[in-house]
């Protein structure tokens, strides 16, 4: 017998779970995404490079910000653009913003539920009104960064090819600070909570990939690397990555190495957690968990330990700003398809177009997201791919609900499906991103 | 930018004007006991903002006129007529004394206006509890490209129709006239030589001072309604608005009510309209009373030449220019007038009025 | 009345709540990027008092349980590009009052519209490499399969129309959505027209109520909102076209609301320049 | 004309906020007819209630909170003292919400605005009342007037035109009317079985006489009835100044700020909403 869950609850988009039942027990289940093809990659060919940034920033409304920097990048590549370090500055910024956006969002509302046996953030206000305050506090925070910066805290306005339309005033950075320095505590005891929470007993061998520097805890560049050994440039691993096509899923499964992987802030923790800020480490070290880990479940305590990184790491990227670099004028203002002069009068030089290809990685709250375009001369793109973690982690999810069913064949089967959901939530699924 | 256009000048900050170093002061010290407004440079135009401590200051006089005339002091963008809630309704607090500094001859001149036509028949209580504590300083005009002031007979004041007016025709000897008893009181302290009664101040004079047949135009108007010249109009209008909003004698407004998730508590705001809007003057069941956009265009000028004429006897344009600047297609008085005033008479073919 | 809804729906909408109780609110995810959904929960400081004042029955993205119908109110998040699709949505049609379309892509289409640019089985053989069986629907609004009742527009919908939305049902009116340009709000806010200093901004042709975010942070409106009630295209082209090329112009129409009405005559008149 | 000097707006003193509402309770209310309800009114406040007063053709702004305000007319003669009465036909938010008030649930008014017709002046000749749908509103204030002050005029002639037979209004008080003269229904369109007349309003004509030199018009309707009952006014000789339209625009504040009312050089909730053609003479967007 087949049963189909149809909407697996609290996780970003429609995806649906079919379970086969064998003697009255769980013999097998599926993951389906559900969303249908918006066919982004084949809607940009024919389009001018700069419309690929706030494009492709509607694959999704959690990690708007990251797509919309990560095109951004590949283009810069292209059309060989060298940014100030206050434009990098405030893209990392915004990178991290979305990271507290995107872990407070999925931690607290869409996971932590199921461990302090809520059925969603609104029933959790009622039994555990502090948490949640703190959460929505943090949820709150990493908006009005994006906000701050980005001029909205979905899909982000001012962030250009070359630079900023718009930069934020110091004295919004400078509050910022205040606010990011007062969250600090509430991140750290949720962090806390969460590192003390019973996870399922769960572990399978499998390869963890990430982006790695050896200088930072990588977020906003580096190289594609692995818990095995690879490691390469971005632009080598997408030629080498398999994308393999579902029969009617209009999400493409990823492969590497003939095999599925983890991407995300597991396996960001598990290459490079001695990188992490000290507070954020001495969480992680104070968990009672070992890292590295196979335990799939730990993915959400990942990520609020990256909460409190991602707090430390921005409160001292601000600092740095407002020491002096971000005097007005002292960035270009970035280009649009216009070239006139901006708000702080600084005439940018016109881009010129030209053809070529180019590659850029960042890491996404949920792993590492890919996009890499081929523009002809006049501008037009011709050829593009956007490589999201959720379809990456497509064949690892499998491979875990397969082991995972093996294990506890004897559960009732209400039980299992539940496990099942959560060990699917684990993974902070995103089906507008997997199915773009 | 299209040929129609003539160049903006320099933003005020860069224009070498002069730069009165003791006029700080003195706004400080009215700060203290007034909610005082002043000129400050956003994004390249002029606008009125309140005064703070940390405001910028008051630099390169003379200076151009504001993006958004005076009247958002009096009558804001938005504002609540009166909250609500179980305990019945109640109207907001009334503002208390308001100093407004920097406003030239046409700006001073529409006020006037804008303020009798609140004040006429029944009076608007929000706008005349702002505008009767509020007290007006004027000051010398640069004239900015693309004003008429001459045209439209707003470019003179007699005292009384000013507080305190700072003459900076010599920019090196600015001297302070006093218009009226309230301003009196506040030249007190000023930093400049006080020329009390102060007498007619005029707009400095355009290239071609000819006033427009204002007592003709309610005539020319009326005949103008469904002349061609409006529909030419209406082929380049966009009907954006951006006229009305920063036109100083422009005022129309809509109300709606707001209301927090528990209805009981809310507000009835009243907001700035645009009669050039399709939904202006709708009303229930579809009927749109100025359904082309033709006639929302002559709607605009006969207001502003005709009604306004009938019912003050002055023209509703202070000639400031500020809507053919804020225009995307550059549509302003001169040209339409110039139009109307060659509409003949129940020309059949212009499709005039009968 | 005046800033009412735009064109007038057709049979009068049903405001009236469930008598005495709740409004009872569903949330309902097509084919999206859940930006719009995102909103709702950016309500944040709102968002636990709005818990308490209405019962949001359906929201599979933030519970557990979800319950399918009656309600007051639905918004529909996205659009169906899938045949399932059409069945939630016509359910959801029969099982509210009141049917709002949240975001640009429920209301036009959105971003993946502009799969009708191309052909759709060359898209999809470039996307997914052959594999044409995939079940795909040509992506249009959802007013084309079931009756709207409100269009809660933009790329992301706003936060304001949606507590328009809600509150003025709970008090029993018609939410007062703005139809009126982009400028208007833009001027008020004493922002530099971009237009005028030969930027592509979209503004005057655009329906306000997103609180004109792009022009005030120096970024010219990409029009999301789609057209406002008659535009004057014609007019707006030929201004636009001072700092844009034509191409690129038209690419610019095609990006959020290619399929609202008013753009499709300038459509047309661009293919058969090609 | 007003002129600028007389108004200086510094000495000037704001007495009374005319944006603020009061509120009025619902002392019965009726269904005249399918989306149209008939209500009975008086404020809560014992001062206000005993001073109200106004003229037939005079409107009330009426709100409720929350919802919004609109323009009303007074549907009650001014010879009732202490209560008012309006008829609401439902179009939208606001009069769609005062469908829902019953007995005892309170509103919020404020007025009355604008000019009403000048019955003072009619004194002595013959009315005509000349209304269509929700238009019999404002006549209905002053027919009852002329009903009362029965000395005060001659003969009253009512023609009335809705688009159904259920539609008609406040049939019930026709034979009142008719006591003092005639009254004409007729309707667009109805079920088998009406009795009475179909067809447009003008045709009523045909059914009554009248000495156009000694009769005032009074009229109130859908703008596309104007036309055609002001050509048929005109041919049986009627001077403009005799015949009195009450105009409906779009309006907010109803003391001539808010600008959506007006016609060239009137404000309809000022001048308005009566106004006689010859007032309006020659400007050809009044009357559509
Ligand atoms: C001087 C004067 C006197 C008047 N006297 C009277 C009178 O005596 N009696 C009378 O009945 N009227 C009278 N009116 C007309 C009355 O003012 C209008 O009907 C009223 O303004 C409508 O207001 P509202 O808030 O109900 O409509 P709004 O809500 O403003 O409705 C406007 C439009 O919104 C839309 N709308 C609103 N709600 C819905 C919904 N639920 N579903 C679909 N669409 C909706 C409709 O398209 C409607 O056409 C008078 C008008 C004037 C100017
Ligand atoms: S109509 Fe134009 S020129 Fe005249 S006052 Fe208004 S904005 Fe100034
Ligand atoms: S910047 Fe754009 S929205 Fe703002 S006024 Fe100019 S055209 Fe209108
Ligand atoms: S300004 Fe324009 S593009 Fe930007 S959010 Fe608003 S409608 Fe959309």
């Amino acid at each position: 017998m087949k049963i189909i869950l149809e909407h697996v609850t609290r996780i970003e988009g429609h995806a649906s779970l079919s379970v086969m039942l064998a003697d009255g027990r769980v013999h097998s289940a599926r993951l389906k995404y559900e969303e249908g093809a918006r066919l982004f990659e084949g809607i940009l060919r024919g389009r001018k490079y700069f419309d690929a940034p706030t494009i492709t920033s509607r694959i999704c409304g959690v990690c708007p910000s990251v797509h919309n920097i990560t095109a951004i990048r590949a283009m810069e590549g292209i059309l060989g653009i060298q940014v100030d370090p206050v434009t990098e500055k405030l893209r990392r910024l915004m990178i991290l913003a979305q990271w507290i956006q995107s872990h407070s969002l999925h931690a607290f509302f869409l996971a932590l539920p199921d461990y302090l046996g809520a059925e969603s953030a609104i029933t959790m206000a009622r039994d555990n009104p502090e948490e949640v305050a703190s959460a929505l506090i943090l949820k709150k925070l990493g908006n009005d960064m994006v906000y701050a910066i980005g001029g909205r805290a979905v899909h982000p306005i001012t962030t250009m090819i070359g630079g900023f339309s718009n930069l934020p005033p110091a004295s919004r950075l400078a509050n910022m600070r205040q606010r990011l320095q007062a969250a600090l505590p509430e991140a750290t005891r949720l962090a806390r909570l969460t590192g003390s929470l019973d996870v399922p007993d769960f572990s399978r061998q499998t390869t963890y990939l990430a982006l790695q520097r050896p200088d930072e805890y990588a977020y906003y560049d580096g190289d594609v690397c692995s818990t095995e050994g690879y490691c390469s440039t971005p632009d080598d691993f997408c030629s080498t990555l398999r994308e393999e096509i579902k029969p009617n899923m209009a999400a493409k499964a990823g492969l590497h190495e003939g095999k599925g992987f983890f991407t995300g802030a597991l396996a960001r923790v598990n290459l490079s957690s001695e990188l992490l800020d000290e507070t954020a480490g001495s969480i992680l070290a104070d968990s009672g968990h070992a890292f590295p880990s196979n335990n799939t479940f730990l993915n959400t305590f990942c990520q609020t330990v990256e909460l409190v990184h991602a707090l430390m790491l921005s409160i001292k990227l601000i600092n740095e700003l407002l020491a002096g670099e971000l005097e007005e004028g002292k960035t270009a203002v970035g280009a649009m398809e216009v070239n006139v002069a901006g708000e702080a009068g600084v005439k940018i030089a016109a881009i010129e177009p030209r053809a070529g290809t180019g590659v850029a990685a960042t890491e996404a709250p949920r792993g590492t997201l890919y996009h890499s375009y081929t523009i002809d001369g006049e501008g037009l793109i011709t050829d593009d791919n956007i490589i999201t973690p959720t379809a990456q982690n497509l064949t690892n999810i499998e491979d875990d609900i397969d082991r995972f069913v093996d294990e506890r064949r004897d559960w009732e089967p209400t039980d299992l499906i539940q496990g099942i959901e959560r060990l699917v939530r684990a993974y902070d699924p995103c089906v507008s991103c997997a199915t773009h | 930018m299209g040929a129609s256009k003539p160049e903006i000048p320099e933003s005020q900050d860069s224009s070498g004007q002069s730069v009165l170093p003791e006029l700080q002061g003195w706004l400080r010290e009215i700060a203290a006991d007034h909610r005082l407004f002043i000129t400050a440079a956003k994004g390249g135009n002029r606008i009125f903002e309140e005064f703070s401590p940390d405001c910028k200051p008051v630099t390169g006089l003379p200076q151009e006129r504001t993006l958004l005339p005076v009247k958002k002091v009096f009558l804001p963008p938005s504002e609540p007529l009166f909250e609500f809630s179980r305990g019945g309704i109640e109207a907001p607090p009334t503002p208390e004394n308001t100093v407004v500094f920097g406003l030239h001859v046409c700006e001073l001149s529409a006020d006037r206006l804008l303020a009798a036509n609140m004040a006429h028949d029944r009076p608007d209580f929000p706008y005349m509890a702002r505008r009767s504590q509020s007290l007006m300083i004027g000051v010398s005009c640069r004239r900015t490209s693309g004003c008429f002031c001459e045209k439209t007979g707003h470019d003179h004041l007699a005292p009384g129709e000013y507080d305190l007016f700072l003459h900076l025709d010599d920019p090196e000897h600015p001297r302070l006239a006093v218009g009226s008893d309230a301003g009196r009181e506040l030249a007190a302290n000023a930093p400049f030589p006080v020329e009390d009664p102060g007498g007619d101040v005029i707009a400095p004079a355009a290239a071609a001072p000819e006033r427009w047949p204002l007592e003709a135009l309610p005539e020319k108007m009326h005949d103008s309604f469904g002349a061609v010249m409006w529909d030419e109009l209406a082929t380049r209008c966009l009907g954006c608005g951006n006229c009305t909003i920063v036109c100083p004698l422009c005022y129309c407004f809509y109300t709606r009510d707001e209301t927090e998730l528990d209805p009981a508590n809310g507000r009835r705001l009243r907001l700035w309209d645009s009669c050039q809007l399709l939904a202006f003057a709708r009303v229930a069941g579809g009927h749109n009373f100025r359904e082309a956009r033709s006639e929302r265009i002559w709607y605009r000028f006969s207001h502003k030449f005709m009604r306004t004429w009938d019912t003050f006897g002055a023209a509703g344009c202070s000639g400031c220019g500020a809507c053919f600047h804020f225009c995307p297609v550059g549509i302003g008085p001169r040209q339409v007038i110039a139009g109307v005033l060659q509409v003949t008479t129940n020309s059949q073919d212009a499709g005039g009025n009968p | 009345m005046k800033q009412g809804p735009g064109p007038e729906p057709e049979g009068r909408i049903d405001i009236s709540k469930n008598p005495g109780g709740k409004l009872r609110v569903g949330i309902f995810p097509l084919t999206s990027d859940a930006g719009c959904q995102l909103e709702f929960l950016n309500l944040q400081d709102d968002l636990l008092a709005l818990a308490k004042a209405v019962d949001i029955l359906h929201f599979p993205m933030a519970r557990a349980f979800n319950v399918d119908g009656p309600f007051d109110v639905v918004f529909v998040d996205g659009v169906p590009a899938r045949r399932d699709e059409l069945e939630i949505l016509r359910e959801v049609r029969r099982n509210t009052k009141v049917l709002a379309s949240l975001g640009s892509c429920s209301s036009f289409g959105g971003v993946p519209a502009a799969q009708r640019f191309h052909d759709l089985g060359d898209l999809k053989k470039y996307v997914y490499r052959g594999m044409e069986d995939l079940d795909t629907l040509e992506i249009l609004p959802i007013s084309n399969y079931v009756r709207v009742d409100l269009q809660l527009r933009g790329c992301p919908a706003s936060k304001w129309e949606i507590m328009e939305t809600l509150t003025a049902l709970i008090a029993g009116r018609l939410p007062q959505l703005k139809t009126y340009p982009q400028c208007i709000e833009c001027k008020i806010k004493e922002n530099r027209c971009l237009l005028i200093e030969g930027q592509p901004c979209l503004g005057p042709i655009t329906r306000a109520g997103c609180g004109v975010v792009c022009p005030s942070v120096g970024v010219p409106c990409d029009g999301c909102r789609g057209p406002t009630e008659e535009p004057n295209l014609t007019s707006a082209v030929e201004i636009l076209l001072r700092g844009t090329t034509y191409p690129d112009l038209i690419r610019k129409f095609q990006k959020f609301c290619s399929l609202s009405p008013e753009y499709q005559e300038m459509f047309d008149r661009w293919r058969e320049t090609q | 004309m007003a002129k600028l000097s007389d108004i200086p707006p510094r000495e000037y003193n704001t007495p009374h906020n005319e944006y603020l509402p009061e509120e009025a309770r619902v002392l019965s209310t009726t269904e005249l007819a399918p989306g149209i309800r008939h209500f009975v009114l008086e404020f809560v406040d014992p001062a206000r209630k005993e001073a109200f007063s106004f003229c037939s053709g005079q409107f009330m702004q009426v709100s409720l909170l929350g919802i919004g305000e609109a323009p009303i007319s007074i549907c009650s003669p001014p010879t009732i003292r202490g209560t008012f009465e309006i008829c609401v036909r439902e179009a939208g938010n606001l009069t769609g919400a005062l469908h829902r008030l019953r007995q005892g649930d309170t509103l919020w008014v404020r007025g009355p605005y604008g000019q009403g017709f000048p019955l003072a002046e009619m004194a002595g000749r013959d009315l005509i009342f000349i209304g269509g749908g929700i238009g019999l509103a404002p006549l209905r204030s002053a027919i009852d007037c002329a009903v009362c002050l029965n000395d005060e005029f001659g003969e009253l002639t009512v023609l009335y035109g809705a688009r159904t037979p259920e539609l008609l209004l406040f049939t019930d008080e026709y034979d009142t009317w008719r006591q003092h003269g005639r009254v004409e229904t007729i309707v667009d369109e109805a079920p088998p079985g009406w009795q009475g007349r179909t067809g447009v309003i003008t045709t009523l004509f045909d059914a009554v006489d009248l000495k156009p030199e000694n009769t005032s018009a009074l009229i109130c309707g859908p703008p596309v009835m104007f036309s055609f009952v002001l050509g048929r006014l005109k041919e049986l000789g009627f001077a403009d100044a005799d015949i009195f339209i009450s105009l409906e625009r779009h309006m907010r504040c109803g003391v001539g700020k808010c600008e959506h009312c007006v016609v060239e050089s009137f404000y309809t909730c000022r001048q308005g909403p009566v106004l006689s053609i010859g007032q309006i003479r020659g400007i050809s967007s009044a009357l559509r």
